[in-house]
C-alpha cells in the first residue's frame, strides 16, 4: 500500500472535491479505516462496513491496464478536443496498485491499432488541463510507461 | 440466496408491439397507441380497457429526446386511460423491464389484479452525435464520461477484457450479428430485418443500379471485415456489432393469475423475477460478466423453481454483441469463457439446442431502449404460444426467460415464463 | 370506489433529509448521501443498513439538470447498497411520493420486508431560464408548451378559473405565503426559513447598511405589494406566490408492519395510499380542482378507513400559493371555494384546526422536485413521532397526511399516516 | 355543432398532422361517432369507448376564454420572441363553441392590466407563423372579438 493518509483539513466526499484535488494535481481517494480500504473514486460512506468516518487518501498513481477500447465515434466532448473517426482515442479502465481501479483516457498508446495494446500495460496518472478561463477543468489520464 | 416468493401469481396475456425504427412524424405517443391496439388485438377473448386499474411506462429519456417528462400519464392519456395511476420508470436501458417487474409487484400486492406495462422511447429526433451523448448519460456523469467513454465504449472495455482473459477474437462476435439478423429477418416489427448476406447484396445491387464501382466482397465475412462497409466504432465493436437507434413501443396485458382465464385459454403465467444494481464498470472486481446479470437470474430461477438448463428460448440483451455472447454465460447458458464458442457452433440458432434472440434481438429488430425489455416480453410470449409464424422455433416451450439491463449493468432485470396448457 | 387494500402492512421507521437550499458543490449523490445518513440517525434502534433489500428512488429529471439518467444504481451505490435492486420512478414533482408509494407495493407483494425511499432533485446548476423550460417538461410538449405556458402560468391560469368562480383576490394567496415561512423559520432544513416580515426587515437594514435608499414598506403585505419587491411572475402570482428553486434529497426507510418494532416503538404505519392521473389541463372539465387529487385522496380514505376531518397534520403540494388552496378543498379538509377563506382565517395555522406544511411546505422549505413528496414524510413522520422541536403540533396527533402533486395534477399521490403508540 | 367531418384522405391521429393541418390554416380535431363527442387535440383512440375508427373534424375556430394569465417570466421560445418582463404575454385555456378546449396564446388582450380581462371573452382561431426557413412552424393562437 504505497497510499499516504492526509492528516490537514478535510474535504467532504464530493466529485467536486476530487475535482478540486485533481486541480492541484492530485489524485485523492478515501479510505475505511475498519476494512483498511481505499476507494476511488472517494466514498463518504463504505459499503462494508457503512461507517462514514472516512479520511483522505492520496494514491501514487502507478497502475495498469485492466480493459481497454479505442473510441473513432467520439461523444461532442471528445469531437471538440479534435478526435473521432480519423483521430481515435483510448479509453480505458485502470487498476491501481493501491487496490482500486477507474475510468480514464489512456495516453502514450497507439489508439489506431489496438490490436497491438496489452492488457497488464504499466500507466501513471497524469492531469491533463482542458478548456479556457472558468471552463478551465483537471482531467485524470494514464500514461503507459 | 433466499427463495423469495410474491403474495400472488401474475399472468401475461397480452402482448403488442409498434413496428420498430425510425419515424419522423410519430412522437412516442403516437407509437404507445400503435402499440396499446396491437396489444389488445392480442387479447384472445373479450377485453374492455377500462377495466385496466394500473400503468406502468419504461422509458430511459423522452426528457433528453423529447424534451418530454411526465410521460406515465401522458401515455394513459392518450391511450383513454386516465385518471388510472400512470408510474414512469427509468433504469436506462432495462427500463421496460423494470417497469414489468413493477407492474407483477403492483398485482401481488393485492392492490390490482389488471396492470398495463408500456415501454417506449423516440431516439431518432435528435442527430447521432447527440444520442451517444444522451446514452452517455446512462453511464456515470461524473466520473466515467469525463474518461471520454461512450456507450459501445464500455463494452468494448468488456470485449478487450474478456478477449484477455478467454481467446475471444473479434471476428467471434459476427457470429451473433449473423445469427441475430437472419432472425430478424423473419420479423415483420423489425427494424432491420434483413440478413447481412441479403444487405451485402442489396449494397451491391444498389452499386449496380447507379452504375458506381461494384464491390467484390465475396461473402458476408469479407462484408464484414471491410472497414468501409462495416467502420469500427470502439474497438474490437465495429458497425455491426452495435444495436440501431430506434423508435418504439410495447404494451403488455398483466392480469393476476386467478383471472388470466377470463382473458385467454393460454396464459403466460410470470413465474420468476429478478433484479439487481451494481456499482460502476471500473469498480467491479471482473470485468468479463456483468454480476447484476448473475444475481437477477440466480433470484428468478430461485422464485421459480428451475434452473438455466430448463430454459427453452430466451431473448437476452444484444445491445452489442459482446452484451449477448457474456449474457449467455450470465444467465448459465454456457460456462465463463464459452459464450462465445456456443455463438460459434450455432447453438444459439434458431434451431440450435438453446435459441437465443429469436426476434432478431436489439441488433436487428432495434432497441427503442426504455421499450426494449418490455418488447422481449412480446417476443417470448409470442414463442411460448407458437405465434411467432416464420421465426417459430419447434415443439413445445414450456419455459422461457428475458434479460435485459440498464446501462453496462448497473441494472439488469430477469424473468421467467411459464405456458402451463 | 373499492376499498382497495394492500396484502400486508407497511409503517417508515426511520425518515431524514438533507438540507435543503442551492449547494454549487453538491450533486445529487452528494445530496442523497446526506439524507441517507440523516435517515439512519433516525432509527430509533439498532439498524444495520445492509439490511435494505430495495430501493426506490423518486426523481423528476437528473437528465435535464445534471445530465445523468439511470440515477437510482449511482444512489444505491453512493450508500453503499449495490447490488439490491435500485428503481427510479419518475411523475414529475409527485415522483418521490410515487417512490414511497411503489416501496409500499414492494413490501406488501410479499418479496420485501425492508424498502429504502429515496427523493433527489439538483437544479440549480442551471441558469432560471433553462429551469423554466426543464419544469415545463412536465406539461405537454406537444400542445401546452407550444402555447406559452410556464410551470407558473398553468397554476395562475388555475388561479384566474378560481377567483373567477368564487370571487378571491390575488391578495388572499398571500395568506399561503405568509403562513408557510413562518413555519418555514422553525425549520433548520429550510431553504428560505425566515418569515417574510423578517425578510423585509433584512432588506431594509441591508439597503441602511449599504447606504441605499431605505424603503418606506409599512408592514409586510406592503412589502408584498411592492412590484420590485414581489415581482409579477404569471399574474396573479408573484415572487412569493412560487415555490423555489431547490437542491435537496431525502430518505426513508420502510418496513414490514411486523418486524417494524425490531427498528422503533413508534412506528408510523402507512394506512392508506391513492394515486390518480389526469389529462392535459385544457381538457378537464373543472379548472378550479384537481381531480387526480380527489380521487387519489378517496382511494387513501377508504383504504385507511377514515375521512378528512380525522386528519390532524397534512403536508400538501404547495408549489404555488393558490395550489394549497385548491388542495385543501381537493382533499375534503374544506368545501370547494371555501379553501381560500380557511387561509385567511388561519385555520391552517401551525396552532388552527387544520395545520398544513408545519414543514414550511414546498414555499418555504424548497421544493427539489424529486424530492418533495418524500420530504413531506419526513414531515409527517417527525410531526406524529412529537419530533418537530419548535414548530411541533400541540397534541396527540393519530393521523396525518401528504399530498403530492405532479406537474399541473397529471399524477396526484396521497398517503394516510397512522400512530398506534 | 359547426364541426364539418372530413371525408377526404385520412391522416393519422398524431401531433405532426394537427401541426400539418395548422400549416394549411386548419384546426381540426377527432370525433367519435359512437359518442358523437369531438376531441381536441385529436385523438386516436376514444377514451368513453375505446373505438379507434374515428374522424377528422374541422372546428370553426369560436371560442371562449376559459382560463388564463398573463406571464412576465417567459420560457426560452417566447423570449425569442420577444417577450418577458417588459412584454408580458397572455397564455390561456380555451373552450371552443364545438365542446372541446385547448391551450393556446391569447391576442388582442392588455397582457399588462391581466386584471381587465374577463374570463367568458369572445375569441377566434388565428394561425401564427414563426420561424424561419425549414425552422418556421405555425401555432395556434386566439384573438378576442
Ligand atoms: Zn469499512
Ligand atoms: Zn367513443
Amino acid at each position: 500500500m504505497t497510499a499516504t493518509k492526509s492528516t490537514t483539513t478535510k474535504r467532504a466526499f464530493t466529485a467536486a472535491s476530487f475535482d478540486q484535488y485533481l486541480n492541484e494535481k492530485k489524485l485523492m481517494g478515501s479510505h475505511c479505516a475498519n476494512c483498511d480500504a481505499n476507494f476511488l473514486p472517494p466514498r463518504a460512506i463504505c459499503p462494508d462496513c457503512y461507517d462514514d468516518q472516512l479520511e483522505w487518501v492520496e494514491l501514487d498513481g502507478k497502475a495498469k491496464l485492466a480493459a481497454f477500447t479505442s473510441i473513432y465515434i467520439a461523444p461532442t466532448a471528445m469531437i471538440n478536443e479534435g478526435y473521432g473517426r480519423d483521430k481515435p482515442y483510448v479509453a480505458g479502465v485502470v487498476e491501481l496498485d493501491d487496490g482500486v481501479k477507474i475510468s480514464a483516457q489512456i495516453l502514450g498508446l497507439d489508439a489506431a491499432n489496438p490490436e497491438e495494446i496489452k492488457i497488464g500495460t504499466p500507466l501513471q496518472a497524469e492531469f491533463i488541463e482542458r478548456g479556457e478561463g472558468d471552463e478551465k477543468r483537471t482531467f485524470l489520464a494514464f500514461r503507459a510507461k | 440466496m433466499s427463495k423469495k416468493k410474491l403474495n400472488r401469481g401474475v399472468a401475461v396475456v397480452g402482448a403488442g408491439m409498434s413496428k420498430f425504427g425510425a419515424f419522423s412524424d410519430k412522437s412516442s405517443r403516437d407509437l404507445f397507441v400503435e402499440a396499446f391496439q396491437s396489444m389488445r388485438k392480442s387479447v384472445d377473448k373479450e377485453f374492455n380497457p377500462a377495466d385496466i386499474e394500473t400503468i406502468y411506462i419504461g422509458n430511459f429519456s423522452s426528457d433528453l429526446f423529447e424534451a418530454q417528462s411526465h410521460t406515465a400519464p401522458i401515455m394513459a392519456d392518450v391511450a383513454g386511460l386516465a385518471p388510472r395511476p400512470a408510474v414512469r420508470i427509468e433504469d436506462a436501458c432495462a427500463s421496460s423491464g423494470v417497469a414489468l417487474r413493477q407492474g407483477i409487484l403492483a398485482i401481488a400486492s393485492g392492490l390490482y389484479d389488471i396492470a398495463l406495462v408500456g415501454g417506449i422511447e423516440k431516439m431518432t429526433n435528435l442527430p447521432t452525435a447527440e444520442v451517444t451523448d444522451t446514452l452517455a448519460a446512462a453511464a456515470d456523469t461524473l466520473f466515467e464520461v469525463p474518461a471520454g467513454f461512450t456507450f459501445p465504449g464500455f463494452y468494448a472495455a468488456i470485449a478487450s477484457a474478456y478477449m484477455h482473459k478467454y481467446g475471444m477474437q473479434p471476428e467471434h462476435l459476427m457470429n451473433v450479428a449473423i445469427k441475430n439478423h437472419e432472425n430478424g429477418a423473419l420479423n415483420p416489427n423489425a427494424q432491420f430485418g434483413v440478413t447481412i448476406p441479403d444487405w451485402m447484396q442489396g449494397r451491391i445491387a444498389s452499386a449496380k443500379k447507379k452504375g458506381k464501382p461494384v464491390p467484390t466482397w465475396s461473402d458476408h465475412w469479407d462484408y464484414l471485415h471491410d472497414a468501409r462497409a462495416n467502420p469500427m466504432i470502439a474497438w474490437p465493436l465495429r458497425l455491426f456489432d452495435c444495436s440501431p437507434i430506434t423508435d418504439g413501443a410495447v404494451a403488455l396485458l398483466l392480469v393476476s393469475e386467478e383471472i388470466a382465464n377470463q382473458f385467454t385459454d393460454h396464459p403466460i403465467h410470470i413465474i420468476g423475477s429478478g433484479q439487481a444494481s451494481d456499482v460502476a464498470l471500473h469498480d467491479r472486481d471482473d470485468l468479463t460478466s456483468i454480476a447484476a446479470a448473475r444475481l437477477a437470474s440466480q433470484e428468478a430461477y430461485a422464485m421459480a423453481g428451475v434452473t438455466a438448463d430448463d430454459i427453452r428460448v430466451a431473448e437476452v440483451h444484444d445491445c452489442f454483441t459482446i452484451a449477448e455472447i457474456v449474457a449467455t454465460e450470465d444467465l448459465g447458458f454456457f460456462a465463463p469463457g464459452d459464450g462465445y464458442k456456443a455463438a460459434e457452433d450455432q447453438v444459439t440458432a434458431r434451431d440450435g439446442a438453446k435459441p437465443i434472440n429469436t426476434s432478431g434481438g436489439l441488433k436487428s429488430k432495434g432497441h427503442p431502449v426504455g421499450a426494449s425489455g418490455a418488447g422481449q416480453a412480446v417476443e417470448i410470449f409470442k414463442q411460448m404460444r407458437g405465434l411467432a409464424d416464420e421465426r417459430q422455433v419447434a415443439g413445445d416451450i414450456p419455459l422461457g426467460l428475458s434479460h435485459n439491463v440498464g446501462g453496462t449493468g448497473g441494472t439488469c432485470v430477469v424473468h421467467v415464463y411459464e405456458r402451463r396448457n
